[in-house]
């Protein structure tokens, strides 16, 4: 088992090596060769995930730093959430994968991005594997890295060299609270091992604060581009669509979700019930955003963060499995819907703008056809994937929480209305441009995962059809929202929600649009607000702009001024007049000489007659 | 008249061997010089060389081989040889050796007279010698005027020079002023010691007889009348007479002025051999007749160290006349010295390791001067006096073995390792510390601080690249064009620099005389 | 005298030799002098490697020890001694690597007088290697500097802007600190009256004798300031960014990368371990100090233009965490900041090292007019992106060991949580300047002045010359960053069991109480006292 | 015996010293100069006189002599030094000194 | 007050009015006679003390040979009074230098006072005639010039001998200072 978890962690690493590098002037070599680490990273996985004490909790670990009392060891930890990720992880990254082959075809850069994917495989896999939260934020920076890696993939776009750096420097931000709460949950439990914390924490619950819960929770905020740092998530865009579809949308924003769900038993109730609130808000606040995006990724890029307030909200419900579960069924219709999107617009020639699209349902029939599909799920519509964990969420903050059930639901009609809307001026309707005039359907490998994922966000929502090892963390919480009452009664709000927003993006959107969204003709001050997306950006870059850079040239001054100029030009400066004095003393003048003999003997006179301890 | 007779019983004038062949030598170049025709003058400054390589070559034998290094004296207690003598005695001629290499050099560029340059040199070390081995205040008077009347010639010796001529007057002014006080000083104490209603605790049985201005007795005088106020100015007195020969505060100012007229080897002459006979002879009055009164002279010390050191190095700072740069640092390097002297009072009875300090500095020191000094005097200057920093633009490309050499100089100067004046000053830190002079300390450490800019500063002319001149028409004179036929000077400079470097990570022989 | 020890002492005697040789008869032939500067700094690195593979990181003592007892002063107990233990092996390890990097950058950079500064490079060197190889602490002294007056004359002599004056400003600020130092190590040798003045010996008789608290801590501020000038501790740090600024590559990498932290390597294995109570009552305005120089230098590393001097204010920023490391006093604090000095050394003399590629290629250090290099440039945006991940502590790297270590160690007493907060602010901030340059000189569009340079020059990417210095330097860093436990093992041995003084700690007053190893006790306030009697009557 | 005690002549010698100290101050003809040194050395002759004959002790007396053949020997030389600088300048004053100076 | 006390003020008198009035007299010339006058005040003194030796070498010493060499030399280099040269400056630095001066009479006078040598601390005793010529290390007071050379032959031989070549070094130097350049003839 160890060594399947090594190369399961090393298939990648040694593949993103090779191409880093051998392979950066062959990039279909690079390709071949990450798309088959992928697929040997999904063979390997599934043999973690279902080998053969795999009912049983698989740890193995030694020591990888040492320093005084502190060990740190490195070390795998595959229990049931990890089996979880694992799967979508390298499931939803192999077909990816595929879909890379098709949309990188044409780019010149292509070994620096499939090694940039491998690299992001490797960490994404080691946080899924970590044993310890040291290593889970060893990890978290590499994915981190890996991302920015990603983003910039189109460097020589402003674009996309100011977006690399944001997502970073959010992601750091993030980063340093995690980092603050790792070194204090060590000195508090004496421990950063996961299982060994998780007993500690049982044994002695008084340890627990919530402020140690929000210090790790930096971490998810950060990762999860939860509020508020979530203004990176919506740039970060401007990386390559497949980029987005896995990093941004399935797996490693996800992270976050499962770093909480690894460390949920640290959790006091207080800080819960915030993350809950915050989660919420965030469902609410980003769909809010995306009804009035342009472009389409950002539209899903929201929809994303949307999804992962659904997510935090779940779990600061208490009900981590159905967090999971919506993670594993978003990672499905989300990344059908990027890949989607990534069809278009690499048929469109990278046209993003969705008022320049239209009537494209008829061009490229498979992608409008699984898109739907993934419009349906996101929306809630009954029985597909996302109908089950959004229902259960809802079902469960219904019964738990009304507040954050309330937001929750306004959310989940946002959702719908923009998604549809998405969908409409997209695929329906004329077309409104020439580049989508002449799009045609992509590629096989482009569109074979469409259709794999199409039919997961189909059936993704029915637990009982995967391997009980996957599912096994999930079914404890399911089965908890399942016993609630009022069941019935969410069937309902949930078909009117999506029902609803079906109606009006179509009474708006479905018929004849221009170029211009019409939701400004008629509500103009709600578009504002919403495009506006409630001034976050403009606050950071306010801040950074009009606070952080003046105050640090300020700083930059201060010290020439002060440190440079008083202490060491000064000190130098004074010694300098000391010298100009000693120096005027020799004029020269023997009888000005003399003066000094004078006052010699004076002085050392003196010193004899009055000086010295006369006893 | 047997009683007078009695005298001359330890009347050894063995004992005066090099100080007598020396001051014979000296004539005989005289004489040489007198009798010879003209053209072969310059044998005149080669036999000075020979002559006292050989002598120091056997003093050297002597020591090391017979070996009479104990502790005696003669001439009825006026004179004490022993081990540390001795070894001035090789630091002096070592010296003077030097400075009759610079000197040849010197003299042939100036066309000046050899004989009469080196008779006086020669005498000049014979009564350095003596002065160091002086244990009596008469003898000592003596001695030093004798230095002093063979250096006011020395000085003033480039006579077709207005400036040597100046700094000539200026040093015997200001030398005939400080030996009125040194004298000043011993009447004071021969007054108090005169009168036997003085000696007081000292036991008139034993020590009714002895010699009033010997060491021994002024010692013994001291210690039973501390307080007395006229034995107070007396000791100060001489003192300040003594701080004039290092050049300590107050009685630095004549140091800059005198440096930058006389001609360079007798600049080297005066920074080195004059500086270190008054700190020996500083180091036997306080440790010697002087060691009673070490607690009240300790705070004058003090701050006369202090001042020095901040001044010799400030005032250093504001030139660029390489000369008063040198004399200014020397004052420095007094000052330095001086801690050393105080650390030495501090250890009253095992003041050994300080001294021993003090010696190896000087030594370290006349090494680096000389080097220094010595690639000054191959600079062909239209005056001698007038050394600048900018002379010494981009010598490193001109003549690197000079450049390098002169950069050990400044550098064992500076106190930079590896070089011996690094080992040097870590010494005077370590016995300083041990002194508990931590004022001091704090002094030396500004001090040295400070001395790095004009050090470096000069560095830094002989090595980066000279910035461009903008005014083209008066372009500087190359002062390095005669580099041919140095010879011995070349082979002392580049030994010597050798030597700084061995001294900075192997001290040798001096590892264990500690 | 064994194989081991010829290696120790020839990696400080051939570059030294080396240096006199073309010093003397191949001032001229840049070609042959070249070649034996290959030799000059290729041996000290492959005796650097092998030794420290060959360190016994269990062994506490030195390894490889080498005396002569007539070399030095006898008086003062200066001895010549060498050998290396699990703090001084990487070191000295990571010193050659990084001055073999420096001398293949010397060569390619086709300076003036190319024999000259290889001479002048390969006397910097040996100093380096001896520094970290001495037991001895005169000589450990010696060999630093040593080491600056090279650094002196190649300012001055192949320095950019303001070299005349920047050159005599860094030596004067730097000889006050090693005089500051000198003075601290001096006290010691006095105080102590051990019988040699070298690491182990100091150490043995300070247990058996001791120090009075007060004693101890006078003399750590004195080796804490002095050392602090030559580490460009806030806030006399300003020589630093303005040296390095100037300084020729070479010169700065090694400067930056190694000579600098000549302080910290005497803080660790000197003041900390024979001065605990010096450590414990500066520790605390330690930490302000480090503070200072990670949050202030770091918001005016953000606002500089200039690359060097980015990277210079930069590497200043670092060692604001290897003095919290040591602020901490404890074995962990300390061998992580040791961990970091190994790490940022190599990170910040690639970083020099890449300056100076890109300075070749853009024909300009300002930030502002850069811009778009990548695409002509792969691969040195790679380096250079490596090398920017590197300092910014991102993991896989070595520098995120020894900065996670130190934030470690700081969140030990809740006392030092707001420090340990403020100083974590310090990933961010460099993210912040790291990105931006990354941004700034390889992404986005060509800037003007870039179109405009290209038009006379052709910009190409990174030749195999230039590749193998870095990656001579880039490999140590991966290996530290993935496998920590290579260096950290015999650095936390050596450490441990010196710092046991500082294990025996005091929860109430936020630090571990001095246990000074001194019987006497002057300045120790008496509850304390009768604390630990009773705490040992408890037990 | 007398009224007039060595302090006297003590006291004299040292007002003859600081008269020539003060003429070393006041005067800026070198050649006065040398002669205000001699008082000084004069003034100590006295000194050590009246010591030698209060304590009747030769010593101090032999001293006097030795004073004054460097007295004697000083000025020769300075007189000489004077000479040579008054061909080269035409000058004695210490006003006109300062060559030698920054 | 007897005669010796009379004397003695005359002569310390004449010593220290010449000294003043040949520190402040105009022209050297003058004060060159001042100086004689001065030393003549000095040696007569030394006749109270009954060092008629000294007394002699001093009139002879000095006041022949020295002030005789002081007085040619104001005669050679001919100079005049100064001239034309007083300043400001000039005024402020004697008065400077004579309250400096009188500072250190005070200090003097303090010196001796306290020492107990004012107030016949110490006296004179008389000369005892056919002493012992030397006790122990010294020699004790005559007025024999006898007993200054056997002093000087015998314990002061040292001396005697360096203040030869002390002679020769000021000699030769006077010699160098003065003699004509060859270089100027050729």
């Amino acid at each position: 088992m160890v060594q399947v978890a090594l190369s399961l962690l090393l298939l990648p690493l040694l593949s993103a090596g090779i191409t880093l590098l051998f392979l950066r002037k062959y990039g279909n070599i690079a390709a071949l060769l990450s798309v088959a680490s992928a697929g040997g990273i999904l063979a390997f996985s599934s043999f973690l995930i279902f080998g053969k004490d795999s009912d049983q909790i698989f740890s193995w670990s030694t020591t990888w730093f040492q320093l005084s009392d502190w060990e740190l060891s490195f070390g795998f930890l595959v229990d049931s959430p990890a089996k979880t990720l694992l799967f979508v992880v390298s499931f939803v990254g192999l077909l990816i994968h595929i879909f890379s082959l098709g949309y990188m075809a044409d780019d010149k850069a292509k070994a620096r991005y499939f090694g940039g994917l491998s690299i992001f495989m490797f960490s994404m896999l080691g946080i899924t594997l970590s044993d310890n939260l040291v290593m889970i934020f060893v990890f978290w920076e590499l994915v981190g890295f890996s991302s920015y890696l990603l983003i910039a993939h189109y460097f020589s776009t402003d674009e996309a060299a100011n977006a690399s750096k944001k997502a970073f420097i959010v992601n750091r931000v993030g980063d340093f609270g995690f980092l603050l709460g790792i070194i204090i949950t060590y000195w508090t439990y004496g421990t950063v091992n996961l299982q060994e914390l998780s007993v500690t924490a049982n044994l002695d619950p008084s340890l627990t604060s919530t402020m140690l819960c929000l210090l790790l929770a930096c971490g998810f905020i950060g990762k999860s581009a939860q509020f508020p740092l979530h203004v990176w998530l919506p740039d970060a865009m401007a990386g390559p669509t497949p980029v987005s579809a896995l990093i941004h949308a399935a797996t490693m924003v996800a992270a976050g979700i499962f770093l909480l769900i690894r460390i949920e038993f640290l959790f006091t109730v207080e800080a819960l019930k915030l993350i809950g609130l915050a989660g919420s808000v965030m469902g609410l606040y980003a769909g809010f955003c995306a009804l009035t995006q342009r472009d389409i990724k950002k539209v899903l890029a929201y929809s994303t963060l949307s999804q992962l307030g659904y997510m935090a909200a779940a779990f600061g419900l208490g009900l981590p499995g159905i967090a999971l579960f919506h993670l594993m069924t978003h990672a499905f219709f989300k990344a059908l819907m990027f890949l989607g999107s990534g069809s278009v617009i690499h048929a469109c020639h990278h046209e993003q703008d969705i008022f320049n699209f239209g009537g494209l349902r008829k061009k490229m029939p498979v992608t409008a056809y699984t898109f739907l599909i993934g419009v349906l799920a996101i929306s809630g519509v009954h029985f597909l994937s996302g109908y089950f964990s959004k229902d259960a969420i809802l079902l469960g903050a219904y019964n738990l929480d009304f507040v954050i059930f309330s937001i929750l639901y306004l959310g989940a009609i946002l959702t719908s209305i923009y998604m549809f809307r998405l969908y409409f001026l997209t695929f329906c309707g004329e077309t409104r441009s020439k580049s989508s005039e002449n799009a045609v359907e992509s590629s096989v490998f482009m569109t074979a995962p469409l259709i794999v994922l199409a039919v997961l966000a189909v059936f993704g929502g029915f637990h009982s059809l995967y391997p009980a090892q996957i599912v096994e963390y999930l079914l404890p919480d399911i089965s908890r929202v399942a016993e609630m009452p009022h069941h019935l009664w969410m069937n309902i709000l949930g078909l009117f929600a999506w029902v609803g927003g079906l109606l009006f993006a179509w009474k708006i959107y479905g018929s004849d649009t221009q170029s211009k969204d019409p939701l400004e003709l008629k509500a103009p001050s709600l578009f504002q607000l919403s495009t506006s997306k409630l001034f976050f950006d403009e606050v950071y870059l306010f801040y950074v702009n009009r606070i952080q850079d003046p105050f640090f040239r300020f700083l930059e001054v201060m010290e020439l001024l002060f440190i440079s100029g008083l202490m060491v030009r000064g000190s130098a400066g004074v010694a300098a007049l000391f010298a100009l004095l000693g120096k005027s003393f020799y004029s020269g003048k023997i009888h000005h000489y003399s003066f000094w003999f004078v006052l010699g003997t004076l002085g050392f006179l003196a010193y004899a007659i009055l000086g010295g301890g006369i006893s | 008249m047997e009683d007078f007779l009695r005298f001359s019983n330890d009347n050894l004038w063995s004992e005066l061997w090099p100080e007598l062949t020396l001051a014979l030598g000296a004539v005989l170049i005289l004489l040489i010089q007198l009798f010879s025709n003209k053209a072969a003058t310059n044998i005149c400054g080669r036999l000075a060389v020979l002559f006292q390589v050989v002598l120091l070559g056997y003093l050297l034998l002597d020591y090391l081989l017979i070996h009479h290094t104990f502790d005696r004296s003669s001439f009825s207690g006026m004179l004490r040889h022993g081990f540390q003598g001795d070894l001035m005695r090789t630091f002096f001629l070592l010296a003077s050796i030097c400075v009759s290499i610079l000197g040849n050099r010197f003299l042939l560029t100036n066309k000046l007279k050899t004989g009469e340059f080196h008779h006086l040199t020669m005498l000049a070390t014979a009564g350095l010698m003596l002065l160091c081995q002086s244990a009596n205040f008469i003898v000592l008077f003596v001695a030093l005027e004798t230095v002093a009347l063979a250096f006011y010639p020395l000085v003033a010796f480039d006579r077709s020079s207005s400036k040597s001529l100046e700094a000539g007057i200026k040093y015997l002014i200001f030398g005939a002023l400080s030996s009125s006080l040194l004298l000043l000083g011993i009447v004071l104490i021969y007054g108090v010691g005169s009168n036997p209603g003085a000696w007081g605790a000292i036991s008139p049985s034993t020590n009714i007889g002895m010699d009033i201005l010997s060491f021994e007795f002024v010692g013994l005088l001291l210690e039973a009348n501390q307080t007395n106020l006229l034995l107070r100015s007396g000791v100060v007195l001489v003192l300040a007479g003594l701080a004039f020969k290092i050049g300590a505060a107050p009685f630095q100012i004549w140091v800059p002025d005198v440096y930058h007229g006389s001609p360079t080897p007798i600049t080297a002459f005066l920074a080195v051999s004059s500086k270190a006979a008054g700190f020996f002879l500083l180091l036997n009055l306080v440790n010697g007749p002087f060691d009673s009164m070490s607690e009240f002279l300790l705070p004058l010390f003090g701050f006369i160290a202090t001042f020095t050191i901040l001044f010799g190095n400030l005032a250093a700072c504001a030139q660029r006349k390489l000369k008063r740069m040198l004399g200014l640092s020397g004052v420095a390097h007094a000052g330095y010295l001086l801690v050393a002297v105080m650390a030495s009072m501090h250890f009253a009875g095992d003041s050994d390791r300080a001294v021993w300090v003090i010696f190896f500095y000087l030594f370290i020191y006349l090494f680096a001067s000389f080097i220094v000094f010595g690639v000054m005097g191959i600079a062909t200057l239209k005056d001698d006096s007038d050394h600048e920093i900018g002379h010494y633009e981009g010598l490193l490309q001109k003549h690197p073995w000079a450049a390098i050499s002169l950069l050990v100089g400044i550098a064992s100067l500076a106190g930079i390792p590896p070089f011996g004046g690094f080992v040097a000053k870590l010494m005077l830190f370590n016995v300083a510390f041990e002194a508990k002079l931590y004022t001091s300390l704090v002094a030396m450490v500004i001090g040295v601080v400070i001395s790095i800019y004009y050090y470096f500063g000069w560095i830094r002319e002989i090595c980066f690249e000279p910035k461009p001149h903008f005014d083209d028409d008066n372009e500087p004179i190359d002062p390095w064009t005669k580099m041919h036929q140095l010879g011995l000077l070349k082979l002392l400079i580049i030994t010597f620099a050798v030597v700084s470097f061995v001294f900075g990570i192997w001290q040798g022989p001096f590892g264990d005389a500690f | 005298m064994d194989f081991h020890q010829i290696l120790l002492l020839g990696s400080i005697v051939v570059p030294l030799l080396s240096a006199v040789f073309i010093l003397f008869f191949f001032l001229n032939d840049s070609c042959r002098a070249k070649q034996i500067a290959y030799f000059a700094f290729g041996f000290p690195c492959a005796a650097g490697i092998f030794l420290f593979v060959n360190t016994d990181p269990y062994l506490t003592g030195y390894s490889f020890e080498l005396l002569y007892e007539r070399m030095g002063l006898q008086s003062l107990g200066i001895t010549f001694h060498l050998g290396l233990n699990g703090v001084s092996s990487p070191l000295f390890a990571m010193a050659g690597i990084v001055g073999l990097s420096a001398c293949i950058a010397a060569i390619n950079s086709e300076a003036k007088r190319l024999p000259l500064y290889l001479a002048l490079l390969a006397f910097m060197q040996s100093g380096l290697m001896g520094l970290f190889a001495s037991v001895d602490i005169f000589f450990y002294y010696l060999f630093h500097e040593f080491a600056l007056i090279p650094t002196f004359l190649m300012i001055g002599l192949w320095g950019g802007r303001d070299r005349r004056s920047i050159a005599l400003e860094i030596t004067i600020y730097l000889t006050l600190g090693a005089l500051i130092s000198l003075g601290g190590l001096v006290a010691l040798n006095v105080l102590l009256d051990a019988p040699k003045f070298d690491f182990p010996s100091l150490t043995e008789s300070l247990l058996t004798d001791g120090l009075k608290v007060g004693t101890q801590q006078k003399i750590f501020g004195l080796l804490l300031f002095g050392f602090g000038i030559l580490v460009a501790l806030f806030p006399f740090h300003t020589w630093a960014p303005r040296g390095y600024e100037t300084a020729p590559t070479s010169v700065s990498m090694l400067h930056a990368g190694v000579l600098k932290k000549f302080g910290l390597y005497g803080l660790v294995q000197l003041a900390l371990p024979l001065l605990p109570a010096g450590g414990i009552t500066w520790g605390p305005y330690l930490m302000w100090l480090a503070l200072g120089n990670i949050l202030v230098v770091g918001a005016i590393t953000v606002a500089q233009n200039n690359l060097k001097s980015m990277i210079g204010n930069g590497s200043v920023m670092h060692m604001g965490y290897c003095f919290l490391g040591l602020a901490v006093c404890s074995s962990l604090g300390a061998s992580a900041a040791v961990m970091l000095m190994c790490a940022h050394g190599l990170s910040v003399s690639l970083m020099f090292l890449l300056a100076n590629y890109i300075n070749k290629r853009s024909g300009t250090l300002e930030m502002n007019e850069m811009g778009g290099l990548a695409s002509q440039t792969p691969i040195l945006a790679c380096f250079f992106a490596a090398a920017t991940f590197a300092t910014i502590g991102l993991p896989g790297f070595g520098n995120f060991w020894g900065e996670f270590a130190i934030f470690l160690s700081l969140g030990e007493y809740a006392d030092n949580r707001l420090v340990l907060g403020l100083a974590a602010l310090g990933i961010i901030i460099s993210a912040i300047f790291g990105l931006r340059a990354m941004a700034r000189i390889f992404y986005g569009s060509k800037s003007d002045e870039l179109l405009s340079f290209e038009k006379e020059n052709k910009i190409l990417d990174l030749n195999i010359k230039e590749i193998i210095p870095a990656s001579l330097i880039l490999l140590p860093l991966l290996f530290i960053g993935l496998w920590p436990k290579g260096i950290s093992e015999g650095i936390d041995v050596n450490i441990s069991s010196r710092y046991q003084i500082f294990d025996k700690g005091d929860g109430n007053l936020g630090l571990p109480s001095c246990c000074p190893v001194s019987v006497i006790e002057d300045s120790l306030p008496e509850s304390s006292i009768q604390k630990s009697a009773l705490e040992e009557e408890e037990k | 015996m007398e009224t007039i005690s060595p302090s006297h002549y003590l006291f004299l010698a040292l007002c003859l010293f600081s008269i020539g100290f003060f003429g070393v101050l006041l005067r800026r003809n070198i050649l006065l100069l040398l002669m205000s040194l001699e008082l000084m050395l004069n003034g100590i002759n006295l000194a050590l006189v009246t010591f030698s004959r209060t304590s009747l002790n030769l010593d101090g007396s032999i001293f006097v002599f030795f004073i004054m053949t460097v007295a004697a020997a000083e000025v020769a030389v300075g007189l000489a030094l004077l000479v040579a600088l008054y061909k080269k300048r035409q000058s004695v004053f210490s006003e006109d000194m300062n060559l030698v100076s920054n | 007050m007897n005669l010796v006390d009379i004397l003695f003020y005359l002569f310390a008198t004449l010593s220290l009015g010449g000294g003043i009035l040949m520190v402040c007299s105009k022209h050297p010339v003058s004060a060159a006679m001042f100086m004689i006058i001065s030393l003549v005040g000095v040696a007569s003194l030394f006749v109270l003390l009954e060092a008629f030796f000294l007394a002699v070498l001093q009139i002879l010493v000095y006041a022949g040979a020295v002030m005789v060499l002081f007085l040619f030399i104001i005669m050679l280099v001919d100079v005049g009074p100064n001239a034309g040269k007083t300043s400001k400056m000039k005024l402020i630095s004697g008065l400077a230098g004579a309250f400096l001066i009188s500072l250190l009479i005070v200090s003097f006078l303090i010196i001796v006072q306290s020492s107990g040598w004012i107030g016949g601390g110490a006296n004179w005793s008389p000369i005892i005639e056919g002493a012992e010529p030397v006790i122990g290390d010294n020699l004790s007071f005559s007025t024999s010039v006898k007993s200054f050379g056997y002093g000087l032959m015998t314990k002061y031989m040292l001396p005697l001998q360096i203040s030869g070549f002390l002679l020769l070094a000021a000699m030769v130097g006077v010699i160098v200072l003065s003699k004509k350049e060859e270089q100027d003839t050729n």
